[in-house]
């Protein structure tokens, strides 16, 4: 969307996640689907052949299983920063959902909005952020200004008079 | 291809002017410059005629031509920032020719690599920053920063990296500078992968009026975000040390 | 389904793109269409040209801290792809702002380097075409 | 057009390029119910939707009260997440509070039951909670005493405060999942019992596991909040100026002595100024203030941080699998601002001095 | 926090330079004291940043133009009321007004601009050489000249005139000022006045 049409956050890391060690984020993920509808085939197919997988690779994730009466298949995860986001699995083949669940897992939890900067740092500089007065010799400083020493173009090369005295100077 | 075009254009350039380049000493050099600039190039704001500006810092006393392969192959920003930033501040060229000795000295290069050596071993380096590459974008890394990769990367959450392609490593008191890369040995840049999810959902439209042309998607894209540990470095080889017998290297 | 319901669901999402513009754009639908239209097309067609303006940007800030170190920014440029440092021009410009000591040293260094290619002169150019490549010149001698 | 763009919404769930993902209903369309759109429904969801405003926000439960919840699995989890084994029991006893004893013994006072004929088994967690936070202090304090040798004790303890003071802690536990897992009377739990859970976990993985293994727990979860402030920013020095006369003083060196660097803009608004410390002429540290004072004052903050080895540029927190191999010497003491005060002041109290030197 | 704000004060801080117009071209010095309104010699640089300095600029009285730009170089102006348009010739400006001629230049080379009329502000500039007391006081450097001011027949000593080589030596009896045309003084009289107005 447009960018001011939208919120926009910086980029954000929950508890610090990865500097210790990394915690998974998704802490609790539910498969509601309907016994018999149609429409949930395959949520229960994902469930027969490719759940157990998913409770095995990761054993910190709380993994419920809610049948509802005719109604749509969907996942809800929960995340340990307490948000909630539930994600309509209709018409999506067992893979697919293997892929959604795997990408709830991947996530952090924090609303998902354009980001301002690509990258966040608490310490943007370690040699000191440049300032005007870094680069400048310490003589002006204490000069009194207008000098003429200071404003006078430094190299100026040889006119054609310097030529003229030089050669004169040689020859003599 | 290219560089069949940019050597062509180099020779095409100084076949422009056979009598310049016969047996030039630099004496000679000097005496015929406004030969050289005035049937070269046109008194526009060229790149070589830049230097050729009264009152900039090129002096006669100095061989005052870059390369006219440089000029050839300068493209239009690096000229208008020439132009607008550097003339204008009055640094266009070089004011003197600088002692360019220290850059091949010996002496000098082991006598900084002791300096770094010995900082390294009292641990007093502080803060160390680095630019990395990573997929073809260079970031510039401390311990502690956040880094998003885009598009698919093949890191899974939770995985530990180790940043292998890094340009440049630097502190307060020393900056090193690969050509191009740092070799691995010396320098270590960890990272763990933290997240991986899904960009917002970004707008791609384009619609020509009255020509019913009108295509709208919206799509989302694959970004991973990466914490760095920690960057390390090792101590430099000294001149005497042979860098085979290398002992094993804590890095390793 | 009946044709009220798209007509409501169109305008719920139209608002969605249209809450932030000015005057009675933001609340009638017709008005809209336009406004949005061109906000999309705009958010689409300005991204290469952002690209291109931050480029500058980094052009612009990496020549004022060449200036400081009196050194041309095409030189410094030079200089750096010439002793193959890689680093793009968004590092060098972070580093000029953030790590001025380094970008400090960069300058030096391509001072003394660009004064090492000049003083070898013109030799380097001179050296003889690479094989494989027909140059102008080399027709005319044998035609 | 937004019609084009809404069934292309519907239809889009299916086309998905390899590196661009397309929308799928998580997107825009996150309310809107895709299978019947008749006119009927549309009021009636409009009805119920408004009743909801009037009734106002829900009440907040508890996660346990909705059906998809399983104690057990919980806290197994709980401890897989974090990649620690904890004893199934005292884990679970880290998480009871005291309140929740007190309300079951209560409640069973009130159903008639004698509370000593059938024991209660449930005792509290307060004191895995004591010898957590004993663990926590004493270690971060230990740390931050390795990592920052020369900081003044001060220093130290400031920022030992900022990492356990109880709306931290409670950040942290309920960001590692407790405040679910919680057996307390009150509700929402306060920052307080959420604290005392999360010292509770650590003296459980102190109990479990032994006392290295909850220090690099304490160490992974409670540090890395240090990364987010500046550790200076942490102890308010009220006269860096007499603190640093004193230092200095102290070490031999000679007093300090500002002296302006640099001025500009002297008689606008935007003026700057920057001004060094020098101690028997040679260079401690400047910086740059709005007027003279507050430079004279900045620049005794950031030559107090250089002889505490703290500027800017130190090296970051050592953290994560660096800090496997990490040595810290148990016993060691930093200096103490305190002293060097009344050392050097003499008797006279230490804070009151205000002499700040131009 | 303070440390950080202390030092974002001191990096976006806006610092005062100090330029002497004499016998400098008003055009190519423009060129660069906008580089310096803009704050394009600051590596922090940002189109909207407002990162600009403060350009005192004295002299202005003695800039010298190249060739008969005195007489040539038009300040075009039109009251955009019929018949409005007028020209002076950059000698007739100078004389009315010694700093417009430099300021006109800075203000064409901000053109495209959005902050131009805030940056002109920061352009504070002064016939000769007297500049009040406190704004000399704000002055922290000193911008480089743009041309090399060229030594003037009475800065040589009387030594230095004699000591200078002479080509061929003069007779005795020549009368040097015989060669002086009488109305040498007066500006332009010998151009028509149509020309002059073109």
């Amino acid at each position: 969307m447009a960018n001011n049409a939208i919120p926009r956050d910086f980029l954000k890391n929950v508890l610090q996640n990865g500097m210790g060690r990394y915690v998974c984020q998704l802490q609790r993920i539910t498969f509601r689907f309907c016994k018999s509808h149609p429409g949930s085939r395959h949520m229960r197919d994902f469930i027969e052949n490719h759940l157990l997988d998913f409770t095995q690779k990761n054993p910190g994730v709380v993994v419920y299983l809610q049948p509802r009466r005719h109604r749509p298949p969907s996942i809800v995860a929960e995340f340990l920063n307490g948000r909630r986001e539930s994600m309509e699995m209709m018409r999506k083949e067992p893979q697919e959902i293997c892929k959604w669940a795997e990408y709830m897992r991947g996530r952090s939890g924090v609303q998902i909005v354009n980001m301002i900067h690509n990258n966040h740092t608490e310490t943007p500089s370690t040699q000191g952020i440049w300032h005007p007065f870094m680069f400048r010799d310490s003589e002006t400083a204490v000069a009194k200004f207008p000098d003429p020493k200071y404003s006078a173009v430094r190299e100026t090369g040889k006119t054609a008079t310097d030529y003229v005295l030089e050669e004169f100077n040689n020859k003599e | 291809m290219a560089a069949k075009t940019c050597t062509k254009n180099v020779m095409n350039f100084i076949m422009r002017s056979p009598k310049f380049y016969t047996s030039i000493k630099l004496k000679e050099l000097l005496l015929c410059r406004q030969l050289y600039f005035g049937c070269l190039v046109r008194p526009c704001l060229g790149g070589s005629s830049l230097h050729s500006l009264p009152g900039n810092r090129f002096s006669s006393a100095v061989v005052s031509s870059p390369f006219p392969s440089l000029v050839s192959c300068r493209t239009k920003s690096t000229r208008k920032a020439d132009i607008q930033i550097s003339m204008n501040l009055g640094v266009c060229g070089i004011e003197k020719l600088e002692d360019f000795t220290s850059l091949s000295d010996k002496s000098l290069e082991d006598e900084v690599t002791g300096q770094i050596n010995e900082s390294l071993e009292q641990g007093n380096t502080g803060r160390l920053y680095a630019v990395v590459y990573i997929r073809g974008i260079q970031h510039k890394v401390t311990a502690g920063d956040l880094i998003v990769v885009k598009y698919d990367f093949p890191p899974n959450v939770g995985d530990r990296l180790r940043l292998e392609k890094v340009l440049a490593v630097g502190g307060k008191d020393f900056s090193m500078i690969g050509q191009p890369l740092l070799s691995r040995n010396f320098v270590r840049v960890d990272a763990t992968v933290v997240e991986k999810t899904l960009s917002h959902n970004r707008v791609w439209f384009v619609y020509q009026k009255r020509r019913s042309f009108k295509k709208f998607h919206l799509y989302r894209e694959i970004f991973t975000v990466l914490a760095i540990n920690s960057i390390q470095v090792a101590r430099l080889p000294e001149q005497n040390e042979e860098i085979e017998n290398q002992s094993t290297q804590k890095l390793e | 389904m009946p044709q009220n319901a798209m007509r409501v669901w169109k305008r719920v999402l139209q608002r969605r793109l249209a809450w932030h513009f000015r005057g009675r754009k933001r609340n009638c639908y017709r008005l809209s269409l336009g406004p949005v239209k061109k906000s999309l097309r705009f958010s689409t067609t300005i991204r290469p040209i952002r690209r291109k303006n931050i480029y500058h940007l980094f052009i612009n800030r990496i020549a004022a801290g060449c200036a400081q170190h009196g050194i041309q920014y095409s030189s410094f440029m030079r200089v750096l792809s010439e002793s193959n440092i890689m680093l793009n021009k968004n590092m060098l410009a972070q580093l000029s702002v953030y790590e001025p000591r380094t970008f400090q040293s960069l300058c030096e260094f391509a001072k003394k380097r660009h004064s090492e290619l000049l003083q070898q002169g013109i030799g380097t150019v001179l050296k003889p075409t690479p094989s494989g490549i027909i140059t102008r010149d080399m027709i005319k001698k044998s035609v | 057009m937004a019609a084009s763009m809404a069934s292309k919404l519907f239809r889009a769930g299916a086309r998905s390029t390899i590196r661009k993902v397309s929308l799928f209903s998580n997107g825009l369309l996150q309310k809107g119910p895709r299978r019947n759109y008749d006119r009927h429904r549309m009021r009636y969801l409009k009805e119920m939707y408004q009743k909801r405003l009037d009734a106002g926000p829900e009440k907040p439960r508890r996660r346990s009260e909705w059906i998809n919840w399983n104690y057990d699995a919980e806290i197994y989890a709980f401890g897989q997440r974090l990649g620690e084994e904890f004893e199934e029991s005292t884990l679970r006893q880290a998480f009871i509070n005291r309140s929740y004893v007190e309300g079951e013994k209560k409640k069973r006072a009130e159903l008639g039951i004698d509370i000593d004929a059938v024991p209660l088994q449930l005792d509290d967690n307060t004191e895995f909670a004591n010898e957590g936070s004993v663990l926590m202090s004493s270690y971060l304090k230990v740390y931050l005493r390795n990592i920052y040798p020369y900081m003044f004790e001060e220093g130290i303890s400031a920022a030992h405060d900022y990492l356990t003071t109880d709306e931290m802690l409670a950040h942290i536990s309920k960001h590692i999942g407790c405040e679910d897992l919680i057996l307390s009377e009150e509700f929402p739990t306060s920052s307080a019992t959420l604290s005392t859970t999360f010292k509770a976990v650590v003296g459980a993985l102190f109990s479990d596991k032994g006392r290295e293994r909850a220090e690099q727990f304490v160490r992974d979860f409670v540090l890395p909040q240090l990364i987010e402030t500046d550790i200076n920013e942490l102890w308010q020095i009220v006269n860096p100026m007499g603190l640093l006369k004193a230092v200095l003083v102290l070490s031999g060196k000679g007093e300090p002595e500002p002296r302006l660097l640099w001025k500009s803009g002297a008689n606008t608004i935007m003026s700057l100024y920057w001004v060094g410390i020098y101690s028997d002429k040679d260079f401690i540290a400047k910086s740059p203030g709005e007027t003279i004072l507050i430079a004279e004052e900045m620049a005794a903050r950031e030559a107090i941080k250089k002889i505490m080895k703290t500027e800017d540029s130190r090296a970051p927190l050592v953290l994560g699998a660096a800090a496997e191999n990490l040595k810290l010497d148990y016993e060691r003491v930093n200096v103490s601002a305190e002293d060097i005060i009344r050392k050097y002041y003499g008797s006279e109290d230490p804070q009151k001095n205000t002499s700040t030197s131009l | 926090m303070a440390h950080n704000r202390v030092m974002q004060w001191a990096v976006l801080a806006r610092t005062w330079w100090i330029f002497d117009a004499n016998q400098q071209c008003p055009f190519r010095s423009a060129y660069r004291i906008t580089t310096y309104l803009q704050g394009l010699h600051k590596p922090v640089y940002h189109r909207h940043g407002d990162v600009g300095d403060h350009v005192v600029v004295f002299n202005t009285k003695h800039i010298a133009m190249r060739g008969d730009f005195w007489r040539t170089y038009k300040h075009f102006h039109h009251t955009r009321y019929a018949g409005g348009f007028s020209r002076a010739s950059a000698y007739r400006v100078h004389e009315e007004d010694p700093t417009r001629i430099l300021e006109r230049a800075c203000h064409n080379r901000l053109s495209g601009l959005d902050n131009r009329r805030t940056l002109m502000k920061r352009l504070h500039l002064f016939p000769d050489k007297d500049i009040p007391e406190n704004i000399l006081e704000n002055v922290s450097g000193q911008i480089q000249q743009v041309q090399v001011v060229p030594k003037k027949l009475e800065d040589y000593t009387q030594e230095d005139i004699d000591s200078f080589p002479q080509l061929f030596k003069m007779p005795e009896d020549y009368d040097i000022d015989s060669y002086k045309r009488e109305n040498r003084l007066e500006p332009d009289q010998h151009t028509s006045k149509a020309w002059r107005l073109k």
